[in-house]
Formats: structure tokens, C-alpha cells, sequence
């Protein structure tokens, strides 16, 4: 059971991200609930990268009876978070620099009213 | 390659011929008789041919807000494009020219080029009269393509259904009468159906009563045509005829293929073709009775929402009730 | 080689090139025996309007939200709830995401 | 090894590298003037054009190849990146840098009255890139990485005109859907890690079991893979950033749309290809429901096209039509799996793909002309306008004939294909993709006579026809789209059945890897 709390928090962060996103009239807040989605599909990457008993993948201090590379652990989902984070910043960045424009625009931040595109 | 070739070209000459004359003939049998549907004594019948002769004699005009390249291009584009259909057509006893290169889809679609050429004209004439007229020959257009397409593949798919190739060529289809693949009673209403609303949209897709408001002489003074005269009203006159023609040949085509030198049992290469031909044109009458003249002479014009609803709401509902029944047919005998 | 083949039908683009061509010659033809000229001093040139006066230029246009007047007055019904649908709202287009992936999510599941 | 050889090798990487490299030296190169940067942006998107083209030819001829960043010894664990073009990544990869290249010739004129330019050619180039990534690659993550590119890039090139609201509305709009999306292909990507502790496509394929997590998988690959290439009713972001977005954007966005169907394609048939040819998964419940919101996709495209008065919105909702077509030939190809017809429309739905990106990217790039010549985006307020623009309003009656599937324009060769095979599945799927056609025939007939008849308005007397670099753009455009109009039986034979056939075929994909010692 305990292991699976990563998990449930992955859900729980995913699906909160979705409510903010479809629910919330704030654009900043539904910015916010991307955010959450991302950290929750990113919490689910690097627990996928958890071995039990496993040895981070640095050579230089390893311990002696680990042989090689068996015991290591793949770095490969925690290179993918790091991408994933670093894009992750991107389109944050780019989505609150819209908003800047929007309220710029339209004066307001309220989902409902930002709709002069429709039909 | 080169007996293809030379073949194309010498059908497209004698075909084109063949349209224009018979076109104008119809035409002028169609209006005499529908005179004496009214009580008038009507025109002779060679009236089109010397309507086509007068109208080369008129000034050609082209009015001042028209866009003179498209407004002069449109008749002549309508006009080829619709002689290129004969190509596709059997005629009487004769196999069509392109038989393997187009088929029923094609046809379909170059049957909008005259159309919508009509349509470019009223345009590109820069008269409101003729933009209303141009706008409801489109959405008349929309609205009789939804019937006939179900007519259409309807047809092929009961063709593919008894293992047939090359369902959507005209060849598989008079090779295989429909009422013959039909294999029990609800085959044979479903096909019925379909004859039906085939018959209806024929007026639609000649623009004639009452699917013709788009020329509506009486509130839009001839519409898409207002602007039109001489030469280029001569274009969309025969391409009028041509197309008269090439509906009636494609309901002959798709529901009455049958060739009289086969029922009689006919040998000898000439009398044949020129029994059939002549079977043929007499069929092609019959149905130009039916579906124009009768049905102009007896309805009144429609509005052109009415038009959309006629053919959207009651014609594809009841065609689709045909292509059930020939579904059901199908499933039923079908192993 | 030219041509398509669907199993079904054919089509071939050359030969039909080739038809135009020869139609488009023998109609051009049959076209220029009629008469070209027309006076383009006189008043046959101006619109026919019924006899009722020529409006301004942009009057006489026909605009483009005009067009087609009849096919949406016969589908009024099914275009209201068209355009109801296209409200234009981010959320709204979040939502429509989720909820087909949860149809398809149950179409996958259960069948 | 000949250079040429050599060249080839390489050139998967080259494809990538080249429009990236070019797209951060485009701000060192603006700083000597804008004529050499454009000149600069042309040459780097012909040099990654003809890199395409030569490797196309090699595909085309010798089969699927594979490149590999990272260790070279293919038995040690994950640690590299493989591309694996195979025919209909190349197919793909063809649009998108012939769109990219006819964008760069078509902005020389459309934005030079425009500052920014140093940035909006990076954009552009990053985007380029971006697309051809997403195509040529052959690992999940990468894949993720590469759409993320290219709707970042995409987003700031929608919302350039940051002046106006509209555009920023329609960028947010967009961003926030392909970050849903992307994070849910993320998701996706690492369930099936989590699994099969690999990223390959190749060996994912090779070993997936269809658990319940690859169920799942599938769903968010296909649904947000289907939103980002506009399934209704997904595609309400479409119409919004096409039509805001400068013209010569939107005709680059067009290809990356397509990217992300081709995302749909590779997912279905190859990722998952194995499931549906053993029949875990039944082929038919995933096709029909592809087939049954291809209809839809169609039907809702052309209805709402039909009465858009702003003009770039209309082709827009146009283009979700078109892309309803593809849907049904992927549906029907994947219903029909195995039959004769399911092939025919699985090669319509391909074919389809080369010949919506010209005829919508014609319309769009004619909208845009109109747009610089008259500052009119409104159809309601133009008219008149070929008197003035003779040339591009010849291009719009072949972009108008080619969308509706006129003959003999390259839209009915691909239509036929489709109409002629999905009749088989059922009757109803030629009955209503042959009304569309006629719908979309009536859509663009009315933006005809807007826009370009009737009498001459005032206001625009003095318009000119556009410069020439943008009627060379469409120009070209319009010459491949009649060209492939009277010869569609080449390029289908050619071109589009080895895209189609590597589709069918995944277990040709999976065993090259295999063949070079992978998996």
C-alpha cells in the first residue's frame, strides 16, 4: 500500500490540474492547473525511476559488491524529467507571457469574457 | 495508345454533334408538348435551333460591372464540361468511348461543372438579380446532391455486395439492370425508390419547375441569366440541351439498360446499332416526358428554402428508406 | 499508368485533358461564329435593376453573409445549437478533451 | 562510400540539425541586413528540402532506415535515440518542409513591413524542425520533445501580432491545448516505460501485451494526439489559432497539425499495429470510432465553414472538414483491416494527406494575399477584387476546384480513393464525404464572389496584386496541384502506396530494428 501513495498522488495532482483547467474562470489559475497536471505526470516519471535497493548510476562511488552496471539504477526517467521540467518552464513561461497580453487587451482575466474568437 | 487517342477525338466531335442536335430536339418536343399539357398551340418543334440562330445574331454584351474574362469564360467552360460527360454515357447500343478511364463519381461531378458554371456567370455579371439567382442555384445544388449520391451508391453497393468489381463504372452497371440483382419484392421497392427521387431530382438539376428558382423569371427576372445575351447565352442554351439529354440517358443508364436487338434477338451489326439507337432515344423521351415536362407542367415553383427542405427532409429520408430496403434485401439472401 | 484504379471505378485525367481540349476548340469555334461586337456606349451596359435606380457600388453587392440565406433558414434548428456548441471558452475546450477520452476510455474498456 | 552516400547516411540527422542550427544563426545573420537573412532562411529550408528529397528517394528504393544517436551497441540498455524513417515518415516529412520552404518564400513580402522578423524566422525554422523531428523519430520521448517544439514555437508565431487581441487569445487558446495534450502523450509515454522499460516505438511494439495501463495509453495517445490534429469536437482551437495566426504561419501549421495526425497514424498502426493483427484488441471498435467522428468531423466542418463571414476562419473550418476525410480513411483502414477496400482507403486517407496541405495551404496563402493587399479580413466588406488581383484570383479558382474535389484537380483523385472503398463498409460514408464535397464547393463559391466579383468597390481601386515572392509561393503551390491532378496514378503508385503499405506492414518496422541488432 505504501508504495503505491506516489501513485495516488499522481492521480490526485492530475486530476486536480484538469478541475483547475476546465473549472476555474481565472486565466492565472488555469496556468496554475497545467502546472499541477505537469508536476503530477512528472511525480509519476521519476517514481517509475525508483528501484528498491538500487544504486544511483555514478561509477566513481559505487560500492563493492555492486557489479556492473546490474545494480545500477537507469538514469533514463530522470533524464526524462529533466527534459520534461526544463519544457515544462518553457510553456509555463510562454502561457503566463500571453496572459500578460491578454490582460493588456481585454482588461480582464476572466475566462468567460476572453472569448472574442467563437462560432 | 494512339487508337485511344484517335478514338477520343473523333467521339468528341460526333458526340458533340450528337448532344447539341438531340438536345435542341428534345428541347423543342419538350415545349411543344407541354403547350398542348396547357391548351397552347406552342412553337414548332425546330424553335430551339432557330432560337440558338438568333441569339448568334444578338450583340454579345457585357455589362459594365462584369468581370469581362470570367463572365465571357463561364457558358463556354459549362458547355465542354458538359459535352465531356457524353463521353462517359452509353448510347444505344454503343460502349462509351472512355468506358475505362471515368465512371459513375466523375460523372457525378463534372454534372456540377455546368452548374457551377452558371453559377461563376451570375457572379462574375456584377447584377444582384443574377448574384440571388447564382446563390440559390448553389444551394439548390446542395440540396438535390444529398438524394443523388444515396441513389448513387446505393446502387453500387448492392453491385459490390453480389461480388461485382468496378461497381462505380457504367459498364458493371448495364451489364447488371438493377431490377435483375434485386432478389426478392423489398430489392425491387427499394429500386423503385430510387427511380423515384431520381426522377424528382432531375428537375432540380436542370433548373426547371419547380426546382428553378435560381431563374425565377417573375420575382429575379431570369436570374442567373439576367445579364447574359448573344453568343454566351447560346453557351448556357445548349449546355441546357446537352444536359437534358445526359440526365435522361443516366436514369435510362442506371435503371433501364435493357437493348431491344437483345429481347428480340436481332443479329447483323448495323440494324442492331441503329435499332437501339433508336430504342434508346425513344427511352430517353420517355423519361424526359416523365421527369420534366409532366412534372414542370403540373407543380408550381418552390421557395428556395422550400427547396433545401424538399430534397433534404422528405426525398433523402425517403431514398434512405430505399437503401435500406435494398440493404435488408441484401443481408437477407446473402449467406 | 495515368489512370487511378479503385477497385471500384477509374479515373483518368489525360484522356479527359484531351476531350476538353477538343471540345473546348469545336465550342470556341461554334462560338465565334456569333456575333462579337456590342455598342459600349449606351445604356445596355448599366445593370438591369427592373428600371429602378442604380445604387452606390457597395449597395449593389451582394454581401457574403447574405449568401446561402436559404439553406440556413431551412437548418435554423440544428445551427442554433451548432453555434452554441462554439462558445470560445479555453474550458470548455479542456472539457470536450476529457470527455471523449472518456468515452473512448469506456468504448475500449468495456468492448 | 561516395559522398552522396555518406550524405544520405547522415541525412536523418542532417534533416534535424540543419533547420535548428539555421534557426539560432538567423538572429546573428539578421544583424547583416534582412535581405541576406532571407535569403539565408530560403537556403536553409531548400538545403533541408533537398536533404528530404534525397532521402525519400533512398526509402523509396531501399526501405526503411534507421539512424542512432548515443552508443552504437544496440544489446546495451536505453541509453541512445533512434530515428527509423520509414515510407510514411518520409511522406510526411516531404509536406512538411515543402510547406515550410513555400512559407519562407511566401513571408519575404507578407512580413516585411513587420519588425521582429529576426525572431519570427527562428520560430519559423524551429518549428520546421519540430514537424520533421516528430515524423522522423523513432523513440516516444523524442517524440514528446519534438511536439513540444513545435506547438511552442507554433503558439508565438499564432500569437506574433501581439498587438492585436485576438491573436493572443487564439495563441493562449492553443497553448493551453497542446500542453494538455502533450502532457497527456507524456503520461501515455510513461506508462508504457513503466512497463516495457523502453522508449523505442520499434521495441515497445514488439513487446506490448495490451495490459489494462496500455489501454489506457492508447486512449490519451489517440484522443490527445486526435486533439492536436483537430478531431471534432476537439478541434475548436483550430479554427481560432489558424485564423489569427499570419498566413504564412498558418500554411506551416497546417503541416504541423498533420504531424500530429501522423502521430495518430504511427500510434495505431504501428505502436499498437500488433494488438489489432492478433486481434487482442478488436480493429473494428476503435475504427468505427474513428469512422463515426470523421463523420462528424466532416459534417460539423462544412456546416460551420458555410457560414463564417471572416475569411481565414471559413478555410479554417474548411480544413477541419478536410481533415475528417483523413480520419475516414484511417477509420476505414482500420475497421477493414486486411480487405482490399480497408487498403484503398487507408491510401486515400494518405494521398488525402499531400493534397490538403496544397489546397488549403493555397486558400490560406490567397486569404493572406488579400489580407496584404487590401487589410480586409471580412468577406462582408470586400468585393470586386479580380479586377485588380488577376493572378491570385486564378489561384483561388484552383485552390476553390481542388478543395471541392473538382476534376481533374489532385482533391479528387485522393476523394475518389475514398469514396470508391468506405461504400464497402458502409454506404452511408461515401453518402455523406460526397456531400461535404459539394458543401465545401458551396463554401468557397460564396467566398468567390465576396471577395473577388461583383462591381468595383472605391475603397479598393487602387489595390495591386501582391508582390512576387508571394505569388511564386502560390504559384508553386497551384503548378504541383494540377500537376498531381493529371498524373495522380504516378504519385499514388509511387509515393503514397509505400506510405500506406509501411503503415499496414508494422512488423517491417519492428524487424529492421531488430535486424540491426536492436530490441
Amino acid at each position: 500500500m505504501i508504495f503505491n501513495i506516489p501513485f495516488i498522488a499522481v492521480a490526485a495532482l492530475i486530476i486536480i490540474g484538469l478541475y483547475a483547467v476546465i473549472f476555474r474562470k481565472n486565466l492565472i489559475k488555469t496556468v496554475i492547473g497545467i502546472t499541477i497536471i505537469e508536476s503530477g505526470v512528472n511525480l509519476f516519471l521519476i517514481t517509475l525511476g525508483y528501484r528498491e535497493g538500487g544504486v544511483p548510476p555514478i561509477y566513481t562511488n559505487l560500492p563493492e559488491d555492486v557489479s556492473i552496471p546490474r545494480g545500477m539504477v537507469l538514469p533514463v526517467p530522470q533524464a526524462l524529467t529533466l527534459t520534461s521540467i526544463v519544457i515544462g518552464v518553457a510553456v509555463l513561461a510562454l502561457m503566463l507571457s500571453l496572459v500578460i497580453h491578454i490582460y493588456r487587451v481585454y482588461g480582464t482575466l476572466d475566462v468567460r469574457r476572453i472569448r472574442r474568437l467563437r462560432e | 495508345m494512339s487508337e485511344i487517342v484517335l478514338k477520343t477525338i473523333v467521339g468528341t466531335i460526333v458526340l458533340a454533334l450528337f448532344g447539341i442536335i438531340f438536345g435542341l430536339l428534345y428541347k423543342g418536343i419538350d415545349r411543344k408538348l407541354s403547350a398542348h399539357m396547357q391548351a397552347r398551340v406552342g412553337p414548332p418543334i425546330r424553335q430551339p435551333f432557330r432560337d440558338v440562330m438568333k441569339l448568334f445574331t444578338k450583340e454579345n454584351v457585357i455589362p459594365r460591372h462584369a468581370i469581362p474574362w470570367i463572365f465571357n469564360l463561364a457558358p463556354l467552360a459549362g458547355l465542354v464540361a458538359t459535352i465531356s460527360i457524353l463521353l462517359y454515357i452509353p448510347i444505344g447500343g454503343f460502349e462509351p468511348i472512355l468506358s475505362g478511364s471515368g465512371d459513375l463519381i466523375l460523372i457525378l461531378y463534372l454534372l456540377i461543372v455546368p452548374s457551377l458554371a452558371m453559377v461563376v456567370g451570375g457572379f462574375a455579371s456584377g447584377s444582384p438579380y443574377a448574384t440571388v439567382g447564382a446563390q440559390r442555384e448553389m444551394v439548390t445544388m446542395i440540396a438535390y446532391e444529398f438524394p443523388l449520391a444515396i441513389i448513387i451508391v446505393s446502387i453500387a453497393w448492392k453491385l459490390n455486395q453480389l461480388g461485382n468489381v468496378d461497381v462505380f463504372a457504367l459498364s458493371t452497371i448495364t451489364a447488371n439492370p438493377v431490377w435483375n440483382t434485386a432478389s426478392g419484392p423489398l430489392g425491387i421497392i427499394g429500386f423503385a425508390i430510387l427511380l423515384i427521387v431520381l426522377v424528382i431530382v432531375t428537375p432540380g438539376e436542370l433548373s426547371k419547375i419547380p426546382f428553378d428558382a435560381p431563374e425565377a423569371e417573375t420575382e429575379i427576372a431570369g436570374g442567373l441569366l439576367v445579364e447574359y445575351s448573344g453568343r454566351n447565352l447560346a453557351m448556357f442554351y445548349l449546355t441546357d440541351g446537352v444536359k437534358t439529354v445526359i440526365m435522361a440517358s443516366l436514369i435510362v443508364v442506371l435503371f433501364f439498360p435493357y437493348n431491344l436487338s437483345n429481347i428480340l434477338g436481332i443479329t447483323g451489326v448495323y440494324t442492331t446499332y441503329a435499332l437501339d439507337l433508336i430504342f434508346y432515344l425513344l427511352k430517353v423521351f420517355l423519361v424526359i416526358l416523365f421527369s420534366v415536362t409532366l412534372i414542370r407542367v403540373g407543380v408550381a415553383r418552390l421557395k428556395i428554402d422550400q427547396i433545401v427542405y424538399t430534397y433534404w427532409i422528405p426525398l433523402t429520408l425517403l431514398s434512405l428508406v430505399g437503401l435500406v430496403f435494398i440493404m435488408w434485401d441484401g443481408f437477407v439472401t446473402v449467406p | 499508368m495515368f489512370s487511378i484504379d479503385t477497385g471500384s471505378g477509374f479515373w483518368n485525367p489525360i484522356l479527359w485533358v484531351l476531350v476538353i481540349i477538343i471540345a473546348f476548340l469545336m465550342m470556341y469555334i461554334l462560338r465565334s461564329l456569333g456575333r462579337k461586337d456590342y455598342r459600349k456606349t449606351t445604356e445596355q451596359i448599366k445593370p438591369f435593376l427592373s428600371g429602378n435606380p442604380e445604387l452606390e457600388k457597395d449597395k449593389m453587392h451582394v454581401r457574403g453573409s447574405n449568401l446561402y440565406w436559404g439553406f440556413r433558414e431551412s437548418l435554423k434548428g440544428f445551427y442554433n445549437v451548432l453555434l452554441k456548441l462554439h462558445s470560445g471558452n479555453t474550458s470548455d475546450y479542456i472539457l470536450w478533451f476529457v470527455v471523449i477520452m472518456a468515452i473512448f476510455f469506456i468504448i475500449i474498456g468495456v468492448i | 562510400m561516395t559522398s552522396i552516400e555518406y550524405i544520405i547516411d547522415h541525412s536523418p540527422a542532417l534533416i534535424i540539425a540543419i533547420p535548428l542550427l539555421g534557426a539560432f544563426l538567423t538572429p546573428l545573420v539578421s544583424r547583416l541586413g534582412s535581405r541576406i537573412r532571407n535569403v539565408f532562411v530560403i537556403i536553409v529550408a531548400m538545403l533541408t528540402a533537398f536533404l528530404v528529397f534525397l532521402l525519400a528517394s533512398d526509402v523509396f528504393s531501399d526501405g526503411i532506415r534507421t539512424y542512432i544517436f548515443g552508443s552504437q551497441d544496440l544489446t546495451t540498455p536505453v541509453v541512445r535515440i533512434l530515428f527509423e524513417v520509414d515510407g510514411i515518415s518520409i511522406f510526411m516529412a516531404i509536406i512538411s518542409v515543402l510547406l515550410s520552404l513555400l512559407a519562407a518564400i511566401y513571408s519575404w513580402s507578407f512580413m516585411k513591413k513587420y519588425d521582429g522578423l529576426d525572431k519570427y524566422y527562428t520560430l519559423l525554422l524551429l518549428m520546421t524542425a519540430g514537424m520533421l523531428g516528430m515524423e522522423l523519430t523513432g523513440d516516444m520521448f523524442n517524440f514528446f520533445v519534438f511536439l513540444e517544439i513545435t506547438s511552442i514555437s507554433s503558439c508565438a508565431l499564432i500569437a506574433f501580432w501581439t498587438h492585436k487581441g485576438e491573436a493572443v487569445e487564439a495563441g493562449f487558446k492553443y497553448i493551453v491545448v497542446s500542453a494538455v495534450g502533450a502532457l497527456f502523450v507524456l503520461f501515455a509515454v510513461a506508462l508504457l516505460y513503466g512497463q516495457y522499460n523502453a522508449l523505442n516505438i520499434a521495441t515497445l511494439a514488439n513487446t506490448i501485451q495490451y495490459s489494462f495501463l496500455d489501454k489506457i495509453a492508447f486512449v490519451l495517445l489517440i484522443t490527445a494526439l486526435g486533439m492536436k490534429a483537430g478531431l471534432v469536437p476537439m478541434h475548436m482551437w483550430l479554427p481560432d489559432s489558424y485564423s489569427q495566426a499570419p498566413s504564412s504561419v498558418t500554411l506551416i501549421l497546417v503541416g504541423a497539425t498533420q504531424a500530429s495526425l501522423y502521430g495518430v497514424f504511427r500510434m495505431c498502426f504501428t505502436l499498437y499495429g500488433g494488438v489489432f493483427a492478433d486481434g487482442i484488441l478488436s480493429s473494428m471498435t476503435v475504427g468505427w470510432f474513428i469512422v463515426v467522428l470523421a463523420l462528424v468531423t466532416i459534417l460539423i466542418g462544412v456546416t460551420m465553414a458555410i457560414i463564417q463571414t471572416d475569411f481565414k476562419r471559413l478555410i479554417a473550418y474548411a480544413a477541419v472538414a478536410e481533415l475528417g476525410y483523413m480520419f475516414l480513411g484511417i477509420g476505414v483502414g482500420l475497421t477493414a483491416m486486411g480487405t482490399s477496400y480497408g487498403k484503398t482507403a487507408l491510401d486515400g486517407g494518405v494521398f488525402h494527406i499531400l493534397n490538403d496541405a496544397l489546397d488549403v495551404g493555397l486558400l490560406f496563402l490567397v486569404a493572406g494575399s488579400i489580407y496584404y493587399a487590401t487589410k480586409e479580413r471580412d468577406l462582408d466588406r470586400m468585393g470586386g477584387l479580380a479586377r485588380n488581383m488577376r493572378y491570385t484570383s486564378m489561384f483561388f479558382i484552383i485552390g476553390l476546384l481542388a478543395v471541392a474535389g473538382m476534376p481533374p484537380m489532385n482533391g479528387f483523385a485522393s476523394k475518389l480513393l475514398i469514396y470508391e472503398s468506405t461504400y464497402q463498409l458502409s454506404p452511408i460514408l461515401s453518402i455523406i464525404a460526397i456531400l461535404s464535397s459539394i458543401l465545401l464547393l458551396a463554401v468557397f463559391v460564396k467566398v468567390f464572389h465576396s471577395v473577388f466579383m461583383g462591381p468595383e468597390l472605391p475603397r479598393f481601386r487602387d489595390v495591386q496584386e501582391v508582390p512576387r515572392s508571394m505569388l511564386l509561393a502560390m504559384g508553386i503551390i497551384a503548378l504541383i496541384i494540377i500537376v498531381i491532378g493529371l498524373i495522380p496514378g504516378i504519385v499514388v503508385e509511387n509515393i503514397v502506396q509505400p506510405a500506406a503499405n509501411s503503415l499496414v506492414n508494422h512488423l517491417d518496422y519492428i524487424s529492421h530494428v531488430i535486424s540491426i541488432g536492436g530490441v
